[in-house]
């Protein structure tokens, strides 16, 4: 069971989607997360898009650990 | 999206988060005597625990114990039993997610029946089951249905499928498992000893953050919401030692890239359309009410347990200690059997055998030597 | 011609030769080994190197490559990384009742392309017909024999600080063909690296010197291999997460199916574990080969005694790796 | 150990490598070459003989032997008859899933067994593992060298006047195993005749002179394989039905059935072309074997043209033979 | 009896009888000028006078015409086509003779059919076809039953069999062939002018000697029942033109030991119980009235031909001359495509490929040399 | 089909018997011949026994074979 790397939406149909990851491609239902646009980055469980990742927040987890590691460096210099 | 992905494995990222961790660790150490205590409760982050080596890098400073994360390992060994006899009879078609078949029954295994020629077929997508129904309409199909929240509503859709195309040779053998009743048990029992909950980054979507709240409120105790990438174990690992320093109970969402407040409600309504809470028993455990969902009686049609009559013997007795592992009571290298009798090769109890079970997770990936 | 191989064509007579003579000779181009029960083939008096592999592969045809290219490549490459120069082949179908002809004149076109690209000769061979149902269309075996044509081989001789090369990016077969089998409903975008490597081989073991052993990393993949070296000659070996040339997209599918790189199938990589002071040679000479561009040194041997293998962490824990035990994976050699 | 084939048994994992380890070395005794991609062989001579065989019969196993015995005196046979002393095999398995391990072994003990009273080695294998319902229990394809150690060999020259003999009783073969299939409802008092002949041909060509060619008439027939020779070398042959050495038990299940023994399969005789005045020699020779008790001439060439094949009749009338022409036979080696 | 079976076939018994045979023919033709003519109407027959060499020896003294003896080769080519179209539908089990397999039908053959996937099962026995039956009772299973009276029988033993086991998705297709109708057929167009039939040994086991009284009552021609080891065949011919010789008509027996008077008994009530007269079309004749037995109408249930709706275009044209060939109008070296376009492995006709097909015969035993 | 070689009844059952073909044996059906006894020959088509084999008349056509084979032989002696 797949756990980390986002599928970015490339085609959205009725009930499923074309979903690319890392350069392959795969079909995935999206009827728990209807409201998902080409391009979104979803979480697939089990064949099935469960949730539609939000960049923003992805991007701010990032800056949290750049904080915490940007801490550490300058501790150690 | 992709860089991120790959910041969250990069040592540059991750190595100084590894000491940042270590650090809070010793500080909580000097502060209470004793290492902090967490608990994972996801088969998944225990094997991404494992795999991405954080789990060793913490082993002197983080006391982190695998929880009844894995739904095949959390599975009763009777239910086991009552999967494999189901392959039995002529005329069905049996489908499953790959790691139930290696699981040892008290007899023989998913595997040796396939082996032995009856049709047991591993999907990938299990949605396929219903097409496999619909190919093939002078057999029934049934799909193991085991899981927690993450997989039980890709259930409800395949009920809802097979509904749609009218499909009557389809149903689902449930054994579904949730995450709050088993929480509550293990902290009820007051076996394991915890400063936090490393919280279910998948289940979380469906539950979403505040589901969570009766930790803090009923047992006032911290569970942070985490992902599955290096840095992401780490920091959900960082803030529930930061919490259980502060003394403070909280529910911390770590992973809102994915996790929204009050979870899927597309998803909640499918689950309150089909579901219903049941009893279920767990490995080790017992019977624990309400800790599971069965299919409404309206759709009895799509229920394998109602479908078919599976008698299964007293299941056998063995030495295995994988109720203990679930539990957290002991760590997988602490059963006798570990590394010896039990292998990949020659799994004893469900927990060698699933790629999330916590034995295999060690087996595979803990060991730096033998 | 017919269109379609009939259990009459492998009942030894008229069918069977006609198959002989229109689709084997036609390609392989020997008509005289075909008339006798066994090739006679000059040979230099001394040691020969000789290996047989079966494939089975499904489906037969796969991005950058079919059963018959990766039946000639896979036999060519046992013999190239132990040092031998492949110089003769047989070829062994069992073919299923009902399979193209149109087929099966592609699959031994593709094979005698491959034998001709790497100067092999395909000597002798059998064509078996099963019933429908009792096989998969076509099953290939073919057998290799080599010369040791150079006064030096691999020394099979390991010293501590010993590099671990691999020739290129591993798991591209595994995924190329998991990709063309359609049932798991993924489109994957890379070619199987379906290669005969004895010529890029035979150049390592030629201009340098040092190597310690030679594999090709098939079934089981890459960790198997080293695992099976590691034990053979009780040495340990390192290998470093972080250096594992795998494409992004072999990454992507792995993900998706729960497949792990270091476990899939490669049909055109090889592992070279060579002195460490003569790497920087082995990685020139690899990397003039399109085969070898992707070349990189992966780990190096850390001990003698234990013969286990250890992967090293993003984080720097090492963790053991064992052989494939027991994944169900379907047919892809 | 497990009782059965799985998939796993062919992925080249764990359970692959255990049962190279449990079942093959165990058996065939050289754990040296498993260790490596290709077996490293000595050649005493510069000139070698190469064949190959994929054995498919069913049942595998059938009154006079196995599928194993069948797959290493096949073999040894093609060797044999071309002049050469069988010296290394190979073998390739395609194992079904499923297949009871216990019946491995003991095909492969059968192997070993007739590879050793050969003074064969069996230096290489491969398992592959395909899934239930894409074979038929087992398919094994041995590949045989052999050097050619005397100074003479068959000549492949012909005269008019040159004897046709043919080693013992034929059809043997294909009606025991045909009995052994059970679906005719037939049984057949008799063994299959599958036997390694390469002492006795060794002899033979050793202590005779004027041999001109030898072969194995299996699949096809005696009629087959004679018609494949009076067409290669160009020369026509007659041979006698009144002296075609067949058991009365061939003789009724072909009369039973609609076959013709001429068309059956034999798995341990020879025919051999010599010279009219070495005739009782080679006769001498063959027949102090048990192999060859019922050695016989059934026939001569008499012309050099035509390329044909001649059967006369008790009446001495003469028809034509050619090559077995799509009967749909099961399949039987 | 073995005994007999060997001197049958031993050459100091048959090589004088030959000398004998052709010293009658050359008595024949110095009285009339010409050589016997002598018509065997059974394809073992044919099978047997050119595998044995007897054809051979007397092609220069004695004119022996194959007639319509060969059951596959005599039957009509829409019927074939018919046979084949029947394997093309879905969950259908064809049980056959092997000799029909590759019988050119306008477009394939069976065996086509069967490469591609179609589910064909040649029988060493008939009678296993209801075992088919009953062992895939979701198939039809259709039997092609062809034949003259030898195996006319079999077909209502096997009807029989399906009755008495209740078995409901087996039947026959039936196209059988009756030797009177077609032997009065040919005498009664006079395109070939014969001095005498030999009679075949297995049908008159069925028919009884008495039974070909008409030759001598309303033709005028003599008969000899005949067998099919060497002397047996020898002596057949020259009792044959011993009696043409005379000038006297007469039916002989000449194979006492296992063909009687009036014939079996118990099988013409077997075929009376079940079989009815029936029109049947003829390869190169057309249709001739009542020469062909089909179920009687209360075994429709067993009467593929009821059961299943068949459409077959015109059948495609060739140069295949077997309607002539089976007339006896001409041998198969006659045939302009002989050896060249049509032998075995490339039929144009069903002569070429049956097994006791004229042009078969001819090519497989008849060629010294080409 | 075969055509010539006699089947020996080795074993009568109800409706078939065990028949030994020079040392083969198979079962054909007896329906045909009811009266078929132990050591008959029976002439078999498609597995079934359509005729019991009357040894005496077979040895009578033996007996014509020879005379006419002893005509001829003491014509050319
Ligand atoms: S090591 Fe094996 S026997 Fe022990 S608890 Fe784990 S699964 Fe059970
Ligand atoms: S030779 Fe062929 S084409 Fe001519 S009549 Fe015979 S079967 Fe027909
Ligand atoms: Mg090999
Ligand atoms: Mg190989
Ligand atoms: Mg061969
Ligand atoms: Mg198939
Ligand atoms: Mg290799
Ligand atoms: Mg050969
Ligand atoms: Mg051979
Ligand atoms: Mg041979
Ligand atoms: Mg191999
Ligand atoms: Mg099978």
């Amino acid at each position: 069971m797949c756990v980390g790397v986002p599928a970015k939406v490339v085609k959205k149909m009725e009930y499923s989607a074309v979903v690319d990851v890392m350069g392959s491609q795969t079909t995935v239902g999206i009827i728990f997360v209807p409201e998902v646009e080409f391009g979104d980055y979803v979480i697939v469980h089990a064949g099935q898009a469960m949730s539609i990742v939000d960049e923003t927040y992805a991007k701010q987890s990032v800056e949290e650990w750049r904080k915490l590691v940007n801490a550490r460096n300058s501790e150690t210099v | 999206m992709l860089e991120i992905l790959k910041l969250s494995n990069n040592p540059e990222i991750c190595k100084p988060l590894v000491e940042a961790v270590i650090e809070k660790a010793k500080e909580f150490q000097e502060k209470f005597g004793r290492k902090p205590a967490l608990m994972e409760v996801c088969g998944s982050h225990t094997m991404a625990l494992a795999r991405t080596g954080v789990k060793q890098c913490l082993k002197d400073d983080v006391n982190l114990i695998s929880g009844p994360g894995c739904p095949v390992c959390v599975t009763d060994q009777r239910s086991i039993d009552a999967m494999i006899a189901l392959a039995e009879e002529e005329n069905r078609i049996i489908c499953t997610f790959g790691d139930m078949m290696k699981v040892p029954g008290s007899n023989k295994t998913l595997l040796d029946s396939k082996i032995a020629g009856k049709d047991i077929r591993v999907l990938y997508a299990p949605a396929d089951a219903v097409k496999v129904a619909e190919e093939n309409p002078d057999k029934e199909v049934i799909f193991l249905g085991i899981g927690f929240e993450t997989t039980i509503p890709i259930l409800t859709l395949m009920v809802g499928e097979a509904e749609k195309r009218g499909i009557n040779n389809f149903s689902i053998w449930m054994t579904t498992k949730l995450v709050e009743p088993v929480l509550r048990y293990l902290l009820d029992a007051g076996e394991v000893n915890l400063d936090g909950f490393l919280l279910p980054g998948h289940v979380s979507i469906v539950l979403g953050e505040d589901s969570y709240q009766y930790l803090v409120d009923e047992y006032h105790i911290s569970g942070v919401i985490t992902g599955f990438e290096t840095a992401e174990l780490l920091m959900g690992i960082y803030k529930s030692i930061e919490l259980a320093l502060t003394g403070q109970a909280a529910i911390v969402n770590n992973h809102p890239a994915i996790v929204s407040k009050t979870g899927n409600q597309v998803i909640h309504q499918w689950m309150e359309k089909y579901l219903t809470k049941c009893d279920e028993a767990w490995r080790g455990i017992g019977v624990i009410p309400k800790s599971g969902l069965d299919l409404k009686p309206e759709f009895d049609q799509y229920n394998a347990k109602k479908r078919f009559i599976v008698e299964v013997g007293e299941p056998r007795k063995t030495k295995c200690r994988c109720g203990e592992v679930i539990r957290g009571l002991i760590s997988p290298d602490e059963c006798p059997l570990f590394g010896k009798a039990c292998h990949p090769m020659n799994p004893v109890g469900p927990c060698m055998v699933s790629a999330e079970g916590s034995c295999a997770a060690y087996y595979q990936y803990m060991r730096e030597s033998f | 011609m017919e269109k379609y191989i009939s259990l009459a064509h492998g009942d030894g007579g008229e069918l069977s030769h006609r198959l002989i003579k229109d689709v084997f000779i036609e390609s392989f181009g020997d008509g005289d080994s075909a008339l006798f029960d066994a090739a006679s083939v000059d040979i230099p008096v001394g040691r020969i190197a000789v290996t047989t592999d079966s494939f089975v592969i499904k489906p037969i045809f796969f991005p950058g490559g079919s059963i018959g290219k990766l039946a000639v490549a896979g036999t060519i490459n046992d013999l190239a990384v132990s040092g031998a120069k492949p110089v003769y082949l047989t070829c062994g179908f069992v073919i299923e009742e009902g399979f193209p002809i149109l087929d099966l004149k592609k699959i031994v076109h593709d094979m005698a392309n491959e034998a001709k690209k790497t100067g092999v000769s395909i000597i002798a061979g059998d064509t078996k017909v099963v019933e429908r149902g009792s096989a998969d269309g076509v099953y290939i075996n073919t057998t290799g024999i080599g010369i040791y044509e150079l006064n030096k081989g691999c020394s099979l001789e390991f010293e501590e600080g010993d590099a671990i090369l691999v020739s290129g990016t591993i798991g591209d077969h595994g995924v190329a063909v998991l990709g063309a089998r359609g049932e798991l409903g993924i489109t994957v975008p890379i070619n199987s690296d379906c290669a005969s490597l004895n010529r890029m081989l035979a150049e390592v073991l030629e201009h340098t010197n040092g190597v310690r052993i030679m594999r090709d990393p098939t079934r089981g993949g890459l960790a198997t291999t080293l695992v099976e070296i590691a034990e053979d000659f009780q040495v340990t070996m390192k290998i470093n997460e972080l250096d594992l040339p795998v494409r992004e997209e072999v990454h992507g599918v792995c993900d998706l199916l729960g497949f792990d790189p270091l476990y899939l199938a490669n049909e055109g990589k090889a592992i070279i574990i060579v002195a460490q002071q003569e790497k920087e040679k082995v990685l020139d000479i690899l990397r003039e080969y399109p085969e070898g561009k992707d070349a990189v040194v992966i780990g190096s041997i850390v001990g003698k005694e234990k013969g286990h293998l250890l992967l090293e962490t993003p984080l720097g824990s090492k963790r053991l790796l064992t052989r494939l035990s027991g994944t169900m994976f379907p047919r892809i050699c």
